[in-house]
């Protein structure tokens, strides 16, 4: 069978389920992704009606963590998501965190062998309105153009998270539709230096390319807060001037908050206009806390969040 | 005609009378616009996206006057810029007409906007004109970006065998001809490459005319609600969008005890941009925030100045982090009303 | 320190000297700092001192907040565990703050310009001790660069430096 | 216009009136004293009030015109710059720019019947008009004031009653939305006592200004009385920034508040999308 029959069964299978699902009356909305402006681009999907299920796409564009939308959408009554192993870590910390009842999310989990960030493409030479569809061989990924299939490698084109993920079969599901292959976690992708002064460097030129368009923010589905810290006028914790030093503190402030709750979905870094490595720095604190006390956010939905609770042989200062 | 190996030495020769702002890419980052130091290469084609050009008219982050506190010698000292010859190297035609579209509204009007005035004042324009579309440009389908080109004072084109054909259209692009001496006449291949690139440049498969769209934009749109439905509510497609200038002024001490008041980048999608001291806010959700976006630039703006607020860069679509395609809203609120 | 002086009203600083952003907690180093100043305990004046009612209160941001300002160091002092007036404070804080300590590490401000320590009411000897102990060494460390860019503006900040 | 709109003149609050419990108006004349003289306003117009440090906010100017040196706003305590003003005493120094916006077309009622409809802080904008035209008492008809509060003791102005009532051929028409036993005059919500008191809408202007759910009502009822929405004009409220068309902040539909406003007419508000 084809790997473009492999991904259209899967899809079916994804239709079906969401259907199923609506139809019975079992959930109110479907969180999935439709077809974007190009082949290598999707966009996120609220369904409420039966029918438009077919409107659902699942293939290498479907990039956004749609963990993002289901606190809204829980509020109207229960919700379907179609989850990567990311969605469904972050519906799973949502859960840990008490933002969300577990009964209150139908996961259709779906095994992804990785997506596409479509800005590297441009990268690697590829003109992404010629490709005509995207699917997976393996943990290879293909991108089909008139001229027919092309495998630029997968360290190339895919999406930085989906490069050091290895969590490629979501933890927590209701469904699982696929079989995602054993992939090896990549390493030594990050650009950030070693050396305490050339990280100093390195974090003031990155942020000082910052705009502070909050992108990063609105696309975390564990940023969770209703009114965020740097749009409080008092306190005035971080000033809005977008400068070196002030966007330094936003980001540095929003990382801490992150630590034990970022799932390392990579949506921030993806979504980032001006390419600040936002995920390097979030996983670099991520393996922090698990080091230090043995913590992956998203993973069991019964775990309690880890800065809420405390042992009294943590590590500290010496009495 | 410029051959290609001679543009350092031609932009070495405008730096001494001009202050030579291009877009550059420091490591992988995309290119923005800044001063060019000797030995940096701008950019001169269409294969990436490259940040707005309004950060070197309106910056992110700017001061507009310190207010020295002390008992009794209160005074204020403002901090409008000195006006200072410069020169926009490179600017594609979308971003070239994005400068006409901010002044329309920084310099009409009761008020001019003395920041604004100061920096743009002496400003120099050489475009560059994109030998082909990237698949988020749609220039063509919100105006003619031929004559956008013919706005500047000189056009950069490609002309093949290694250099470019440049055509200029006013005095000041005159004078910048003869700087270093680096030019030679043109060719006759060069002026049909040029008339062919700008004829190609010009043609649209879609056209959006900017009085039909504003009167087809309306009020009660379905697409509003299916767009808020997925729109996670950040800045991007107004703080990449070239003719997107809304702004916060902000009071903050500085150290040393003075007080500052700046100006700050703000955007119309954000939650509290809206919201009085009082709580009242008349663009409470996202719905109300996107529809603001999109009739500003199409309707209200093009109501106020007569010219479209869009100048079909594809920033927005390029950029948005759940692929919203403004090309798609557009068409579909014509299909729905217009022709 | 990066910018100019960040305490108004101070004019030239004959040689430099660091700067210390300390955070008490309330009921013990807050009051073991004011017995080491009952006791007549010499110890440098670098520090400024901030109370807070519990170690548990200091939020990273206050942390981070005093670095982006222009501090050479932060030193931050709470109860040991299990003598927390709050019961819970210090052993919540002990975890936000060693991880933090090890973030700051990442992001590029050297580990000896952040400290956090245990230190009760009776321990007057002990806070001076450590307030002259991290001064001498932010002495050898010398001024923090700050966090932001110091030589060029980025690209399109330069129209702001203007 | 000075060179830079954005920069503040230094004034010195001469004066601060302690209207209600969360209303205090205030008296500023320019530091610069020849400005003090030039500095001209037309009734309806705002300004923009600078705290230093804490940022700015936008009052309509209260004070008319025709009183010459100095110039009042009066301020209801909601926000972070409102609060530090009502922290402030004579003396200080605070930042005014402006004025901005337009006005009252007063020169074309010339020779009308005037209705001032008030609400609340809301009488600040209509004191500026209604003590313009009591000033020029001749070029207009009779005056009708409604002024309505929550409670007796949330009137502002209240100085002014004796001044305003007895003015040749002007009425004063108080209401309160809950009485108490010191407060023998009339109870009720505003628009309804606009009906009782049933005005005839011929050769009449009417001017209202309030809490939006006062506005909504009483234009309500100004239609059912028969006034054209030509007739009807008010001032509107919007988040504001710069004050001069710039920061986009106040765009209603084509128009920005700041500049096309705050006085509209009831017609012009009709055409503006309903989001304000």
């Amino acid at each position: 069978m084809s790997v473009q029959a492999v991904l259209a069964n899967q899809l079916a299978e994804v239709r079906r389920e969401a259907r199923r699902v609506l139809e019975s009356g079992e959930v109110k909305t479907v969180l999935g992704y439709r077809a974007g402006p190009t082949a290598v681009r999707a966009m996120p999907a609220l369904i409420t009606r039966p029918e438009d299920t077919d409107l659902l796409v699942w293939s290498p564009a479907c990039a956004n963590n749609l963990g993002l939308y289901v606190r809204q959408a829980a509020l109207e009554g229960k919700v379907a998501v179609v989850a990567k192993g990311c969605d469904a870590r972050s519906i799973v910390m949502l859960i840990q965190e008490q933002q969300i009842p577990r009964e209150s999310v139908y996961i259709i989990g779906v095994a992804c062998p990785g997506v596409v960030d479509p800005d590297r493409l441009a990268d690697a030479g590829i003109r992404e309105e010629k490709l005509t569809g995207a699917s997976w061989d393996g943990a290879e990924i293909v991108l089909e153009s008139p001229e027919g299939e092309a495998r630029p490698g997968r360290e190339s084109i895919a999406k930085m998270a989906c490069l050091t993920c290895d969590v490629h079969t979501p933890p927590l599901y209701d469904i699982l539709i696929g079989e995602a292959p054993a992939i090896e976690p990549v390493d030594g992708l990050s650009p950030i230096p070693e050396g305490t002064e050339d990280r100093r460097a390195f974090w003031a030129k990155q942020f000082d390319r910052c705009v502070r368009c909050y992108a990063c923010r609105q696309v975390c589905p564990s940023c969770y807060c209703t009114v965020c810290f740097a749009d409080r006028a008092s306190p005035r914790i971080v000033s809005k001037r977008i400068r070196g030093q002030e966007n330094w503190m936003y980001h540095t402030v929003r990382a801490m908050h992150m630590a034990g709750r970022c799932v390392e979905c990579g949506e921030c870094e993806r979504v980032c206009p001006v390419g600040i490595p936002l995920l390097q720095m979030m996983r670099e604190l991520g393996a922090e806390v698990d080091e230090l006390f043995a913590f992956k956010p998203g993973m069991d939905p019964e775990a309690e969040p880890v800065f809420g609770v405390f042992k009294n042989e943590d590590e500290g200062p010496e009495p | 005609m410029l051959a290609k190996s001679d543009l350092s030495r031609w932009l070495a020769a405008l730096a001494a009378e001009f202050r030579v702002v291009g877009a550059v890419s420091d490591g992988g980052a995309p290119p923005a616009w800044r001063k060019l130091e000797p030995g940096d290469t701008p950019v001169l084609d269409n294969l990436r996206w490259v940040m707005p050009p309004k950060e070197q008219v309106l910056p992110g982050y700017e001061p507009l006057f310190t207010y020295c506190a002390r008992k009794g010698e209160e005074e204020i000292t403002s901090a409008v810029p000195a006006e200072e010859p410069t020169l926009m190297f490179g600017l594609r035609p979308c971003d070239a007409r994005s400068f006409a579209v901010l002044d329309a509204t920084y310099l009409d009007g009761r008020f001019s906007d003395p920041y604004y005035a100061a920096r743009r004042a002496q400003m120099t324009t050489v475009a560059y004109v994109c030998e082909s579309k990237r698949w988020s440009c749609f220039c063509s389908s919100v105006g003619d970006p031929v004559e956008w080109v013919k706005a500047c004072d000189l056009a950069i084109t490609d002309a093949g065998e290694d250099a470019w054909i440049v055509t200029a259209f006013t005095g000041k692009g005159e004078k910048l001809l003869e700087a270093g001496g680096c030019m030679s006449a043109a060719t006759e291949a060069a002026c049909a490459s040029r008339d062919a690139i700008w004829e190609d440049l010009a043609r649209a498969n879609e056209h959006f005319d900017a009085q039909a769209v504003a009167r087809a934009v309306d009020w009660e749109e379905p697409v509003w609600a299916e767009i808020a439905g997925r729109c996670t509510g950040c800045g991007i497609c107004s703080y990449l969008c070239p003719t997107c200038t809304c702004f916060d002024i902000q009071d903050e001490e500085c150290p040393g005890g003075a007080i500052e008041r700046y100006r700050v980048r703000d955007s119309c999608q954000f939650c509290d941009f809206t919201k009085m001291g009082h709580g009242h806010n008349p663009r409470p959700g996202k719905k109300e925030r996107t529809r603001q976006r999109l009739s500003h630039k199409f309707k209200y703006l093009p109501e106020r100045s007569g010219m479209s607020g869009c100048v079909g860069c594809g920033r927005c679509i390029h950029l948005c982090p759940v692929n919203t395609d403004t090309r798609k809203i557009i068409a579909e609120v014509m299909g729905v009303h217009g022709q | 320190m990066p910018e100019e002086n960040q305490i108004a009203g101070q004019e030239t600083v004959k040689a430099w000297e660091p700067r210390i952003l300390g955070i008490l907690c309330n009921w013990c180093s807050y009051a073991g700092a004011d017995l080491a100043g009952s006791a007549r305990l010499s110890y440098p004046a670098n520090v400024r001192i901030v109370r807070v009612p519990c170690s548990g209160r200091v939020d990273p941001s206050f942390v981070l907040r005093g670095f982006m300002r222009g501090f050479d160091g932060v030193l931050i002092s709470g109860c040991h565990p299990g003598d927390c007036h709050y019961a819970k404070g210090n052993y919540y804080a002990r975890r936000r703050l060693t991880v933090l300590k090890k973030y700051l590490v990442k992001m590029g401000i050297p580990e000896e310009r952040f400290q956090f320590q245990w230190v009760s009411a009776s321990e007057g000897g002990r806070w001076a001790e450590s307030v002259s102990e991290m001064t001498e060494r932010l002495r050898g460390l010398g001024p923090f660069q700050g966090v932001a860019l110091q030589d060029k503006p980025a690209p399109h900040r330069e129209a702001a430096a203007v | 216009m000075d060179s830079n709109p954005y920069q503040p003149h230094l004034a010195t609050l001469e004066d601060v009136i302690t209207e209600t419990s969360d209303t205090k108006t205030f008296r500023a004349a320019f530091r610069d004293t020849d400005l003090r003289e030039t500095f001209t306003y037309e009734p309806g117009q705002f300004q923009e009030v600078s705290v230093f440090g804490q940022g700015e906010a936008t009052f309509c100017l209260t004070s008319t015109p025709t009183r010459k040196g100095y110039i009042e706003f009066s301020v209801k305590k909601v926000g972070q710059v409102t609060e530090s003003l009502h922290g402030m005493s004579p003396g200080d120094v605070v930042g005014i720019r402006g004025p901005f916006g337009n006005w009252f077309p007063y020169s074309e009622w010339k020779g009308k019947k005037l209705l001032f409809i008030g609400g609340g802080i809301g009488m600040a904008p209509l004191r500026s008009l209604l003590n313009f035209c009591l000033d020029n008492r001749s070029d207009y008809g009779p005056v009708d004031i409604i002024y309505g509060a929550r409670s007796p003791q949330d009137f502002c102005y209240e100085n002014e009653f004796e001044a305003w009532g007895g003015a040749p051929d002007t009425r004063l028409h108080l209401t309160v939305d809950r009485g108490d036993d010191s407060w023998k005059g009339n109870v009720g919500f505003v628009p309804a006592y606009l009906n009782d008191l049933n005005p005839s809408p011929e050769g009449l202007i009417a001017i209202t200004c309030g809490p939006p759910i006062m506005i909504k009502f009483v234009l309500q009822n100004l239609d059912k009385l028969g006034f054209a929405p030509e007739q009807v004009y008010s001032t509107l409220e919007m988040k504001m920034k710069c004050g001069i068309g710039k920061c986009g902040r106040c765009n209603i539909g084509d128009k920005f508040v700041c500049i096309d406003g705050p006085v509209f007419s009831y017609a012009q508000l009709k055409e503006l999308p309903p989001e304000f």
